[in-house]
């Protein structure tokens, strides 16, 4: 299952969520906010989101993962508006039989989300300047 | 054909707005709605060769056809997931 | 930090322990008791182990582990005793600033703790029959 | 020299004993155990060649040497972590 949500991820909803009798293994990868970014400090975030095609683009990654690796249940949750350090902006969860494919789908789910996902951060910075991060165009 | 385009983030902010308006005779390819965007809003000219264009929520190539239905809209390199 | 411990695992606590400012990933490994193993059923399972020993390699597991990868914190947590179906017997939990370490370092220690560190399990099949389980000794 | 042997999990089950004594003459290493190990003890004769030794909480090779204040075990293979 997919979700999008304005508030904080509940983690042991999320793990309870792929939960099943014939899982030997969960892997879950929360993504959080760093305060620290080389030598700069972030005061919070705040994620923007195309909202149907975000949606359509998590349905399609969860169905092309569960075709890529035999895995039980997958669980995404991504997190938008304003958060705070240490927060988590999005959660991964895979159940599987045996741990390989729980570790691998989950790194392929998160490395794919960050490229098709039309989700986007504006990082505060704690001397007061605001900026849209966008992988590959730092010099714009 | 007037297209209504969404913007978001950098994009948003260099227009200045969620929403862009741009005059395109059709049918037309999304390389032609991107020449449109240019020449209605030249402060996107810095980001617009990052962006990809979406079609009804679907990436969409330079080749692919727009006609007056197309939800279009412009995706800056995409930063959401881990920090 | 590494923990032994005869009670259920507090996947909460566990993914707080890892918390720091300039993390960006965290991965939680779950080791979860199947109730079906191919096609039979397992009742419960009992955990044993070389306590000293057991200690010794997980503190040399998490020093090895940080030597190898950037990471900003580790923790594991082991279960012994009486485990149902469904419970987890092992935690493991990494963070690092980026996640491709959390999830390479999260997957080598488990890889490595079920070589290296004396625990054993004993499944009780639904059956009424026990059986330690020695990989590579099924014919024993 | 009587040793004092610590057993686990299928070892422990085969011999109906946690320890078990065995009398082996000092000095020793770790391959004299073993065998002193077999001959005291024939049921555990089908699971010993997969096992290893340990020595004061550490792994052990056969020619290790084994003294009189070592703590001896036979470590059966983990299945410890994940199920």
């Amino acid at each position: 299952m997919i979700h999008i949500t304005q508030t904080t991820i509940d983690n042991q909803a999320v793990l309870e969520s792929v939960q099943d009798t014939r899982a030997g293994a969960v892997v879950l990868f929360l993504g959080t906010t760093r305060s620290i970014t080389g030598d700069r400090e972030t005061d919070s975030l705040d994620y923007d989101c195309y909202e149907s095609m975000a949606i359509r683009k998590l349905e399609q990654l969860e169905a092309n993962a569960r075709t890529k690796w035999d895995v039980l249940d997958i669980q995404i949750v991504h997190r938008l508006g304003h958060l705070l350090p240490g927060e988590a902006s999005v959660a991964i969860a895979v159940s599987s039989a045996h741990r390989g494919n729980a570790f691998e789908c989950g790194q392929w789910l998160i490395d794919t989300l960050k490229e098709e996902v039309p989700i986007w951060k504006k990082e505060n910075w704690s001397d007061g300047t605001h900026e849209w991060v966008h992988p590959g165009m730092e010099d714009s | 054909m007037t297209l209504q385009i969404k913007l978001f983030a950098v994009a948003m902010q260099k227009a200045g707005s969620a929403v862009l308006e741009v005059e395109c005779p059709l049918p037309a390819t999304v390389d032609d709605v991107r020449q449109a965007v240019l020449a209605t809003c030249p402060a996107l000219a810095e980001v617009l060769p990052h962006c990809r264009f979406a079609l009804n929520d679907e990436f969409a190539q330079d080749n692919a056809p727009v006609d007056a239905d197309s939800v279009v809209a412009i995706i800056p390199p995409v930063s959401g997931g881990a920090s």
